[in-house]
């Protein structure tokens, strides 16, 4: 599976080709540094071994595409957006922790759910994959699946599916990859359901499809 | 058998995670001298790291992190460095995992014991981690994961 | 100085005790396993990393409250995943969602 | 500040008592599920502050950190494995 670089390549094209597994590498050695919390030779002396036994037992799996056929290498994230999307994060985390929280000690409890699916057009699966990820954090939604390009989304009032088929959230993580996107191109093809019989239907029309 | 159909939120959260949770489980065997940890818990963890990508992105795939026909064969070199080094103990003058009597001329009988324990936790790790591997796979029936 | 940061870590502890109230009561008051999924994920992510926070004003910026930090990143890590697995399988299973009559 | 964090693990083992209903009660085995991990994550915050109280946070963090391991493999392998009714699935 892994393949071992020539003798004849050149430097850049060798770093071009092992990205991934540096990164990976130097967040693990963070990670054993933060970890151990010693810093003199023998603890770093046994977490680059450590390091170098994860990188080689993962680099093993890298080559297998996911379930939808897809391989997860030669994918580029812009981390400059990365840092700047994670506090945006952050800050729609404490909003829906205080959404739910108004939910659920209203004494009425004013939850209308319904069920959502929309067809996304984001590039990749890592990007669905933050997407779904971010849809489960943000007030009042929660992925359900992820079937191709179409999401499920479980949301729990109104509103809170107003925010989300406007494609606010889809243009943000669509910009960790894409260079120029709208909110209006991302979220396409939305049909709500509000009974819940429909939406399992719906998803078995979908297994038949395929 | 299961499917490979998947969600690619638990794949690509298999995959990112199984090389984190390793490490802490590595973290964790080294850490036996200073804290909580040692040989089991660090086993565990390993293991908790591997079956998770077996879960995550299906077991005939993960294959090719840990194979089930190795599983077998590894838990017994574990238990045979385990026991291996306190009969080797044993043979040279000492008693059982008296490790001081281990027959490594260059290093001092302190050092000697600081190495000696290391390596036979190296062991417990090996056993522990590929045993209960092999009893996952054995008890869903993937590979020949018992030559029985 | 050493006041500020007892009253800060005072004040993170409880709200996050309090958020982690609010998630246990919404876990037994919503209707369906979707909605109780809602108070699960969210309001206990935000509880722990309050709870966290305020540990981290205790013990002071070294590497012990880094680690306490990872705690707190792995969980916020893995709680979406967790309930989108469990919503995922239930929604297979036929587990009907809740709706308003 | 002992007796401050004597009560606030006091409140905690309380909040923890609560899900332990839904793991009873539930009616299907997702929310019985769900609140076996709802427990958990309050297990993490009860060990960290028991590390704190005895003054050895460093030692506690990591079996904090292996119980959040533990808990989140437990959910994704019983979610995974668990049987379902559908035909089209397997």
């Amino acid at each position: 599976m892994t393949q071992n670089p020539g003798t004849e390549q050149v430097q850049t094209g060798f770093f071009k080709k092992y990205r991934g597994l540096l990164l990976q590498a130097l967040v693990l050695m963070a990670l054993w540094l933060i970890l151990s919390g010693r810093f003199y030779f023998e603890p770093i002396f046994y977490g680059a071994v450590s390091v170098a036994l994860v990188v080689w037992l993962n680099s093993k799996i890298r080559h297998i595409p996911l379930s939808n056929g897809e391989i997860l290498t030669g994918q580029r994230i812009k981390i400059l957006r990365l840092l700047t999307y994670i506090p945006w994060l952050l800050w729609q985390i404490v909003m829906s922790a205080f959404f739910v929280a108004y939910l659920t000690l209203h004494p009425k409890m004013p939850i209308n759910p319904m069920i959502v699916r929309f067809k996304s057009k984001l590039p990749n699966s890592l990007a669905k994959v933050i997407l779904g990820n971010s849809i489960s954090l943000t007030p009042g939604t929660l992925t359900m699946d992820i079937r191709g390009d179409y999401f499920t989304v479980h949301a729990i009032v109104d509103k809170v599916e107003q925010d989300l088929v406007s494609g606010d959230m889809e243009s943000r993580v669509g910009q960790l990859y894409l260079d120029s996107c709208t909110p209006e191109e991302m979220c396409t093809d939305i049909s709500i359901t509000k009974r819940g019989l429909e939406a399992k239907k719906a998803l078995q029309r979908d297994e038949e499809k395929k | 058998m299961i499917s490979q159909t998947q969600s690619p939120i638990i794949e690509i959260a298999a995959r990112g995670l199984a090389p984190v949770i390793q490490l802490l489980g590595i973290y964790v065997f080294f850490h036996g001298h200073y804290g909580p940890g040692g040989g089991f818990q660090g086993g565990v963890l390993l293991a908790a790291g591997v079956l998770l990508l077996r879960l995550g992105i299906g077991a005939s795939h993960s294959q090719a992190q840990v194979t089930s026909k190795s599983t077998v064969a590894l838990c017994a070199l574990g238990a045979f460095i385990f026991a291996g080094t306190g009969l080797v103990a044993i043979l040279w003058g000492g008693d059982f995992m008296d490790y001081a009597y281990l027959p490594v001329q260059w290093l001092e009988a302190a050092d000697l014991r600081y190495y000696g324990i290391l390596f036979v936790e190296i062991g417990i790790t090996i056993a522990v981690m590929t045993g209960l591997i092999a009893i996952y796979d054995d008890l869903l029936g993937i590979g020949n994961a018992g030559n029985n | 100085m050493e006041l500020i940061a007892n009253v800060l870590a005072v004040f993170f502890l409880l709200a996050g005790v309090t958020f982690m109230l609010v998630g246990s009561i919404g876990i037994n008051r919503f209707p369906d396993v979707y909605c109780r999924a809602h108070a699960a994920t969210k309001v206990d992510t935000l509880g722990i990393m309050l709870f966290v926070l305020g540990l981290v004003f205790f013990t002071g910026l070294s590497i012990t409250s880094l680690k306490l930090i990872l705690v707190a990143i792995f969980v916020s890590l893995t709680s979406p995943v967790a309930a989108h697995a469990l919503t995922r399988r239930a929604l297979l299973h036929g587990v009907k969602p809740w709706t308003k009559k | 500040m002992d007796t401050f964090f004597t009560i606030v693990s006091a409140a905690l083992v309380v909040v923890l008592l609560i899900p332990f209903y839904r793991v009873l009660r539930g009616p299907t085995v997702f929310d019985r599920l769900l609140g076996a991990a709802a427990v958990g994550v309050k297990i993490i915050t009860l060990v960290l502050l028991f590390g704190l109280i005895y003054g050895r946070v460093d030692m506690f963090v990591d079996i904090a950190l292996g119980y959040a391991v533990l808990n989140f493999i437990a959910v994704i392998a019983v979610a995974r494995y668990f049987t379902t009714k559908s035909k089209t699935r397997p």
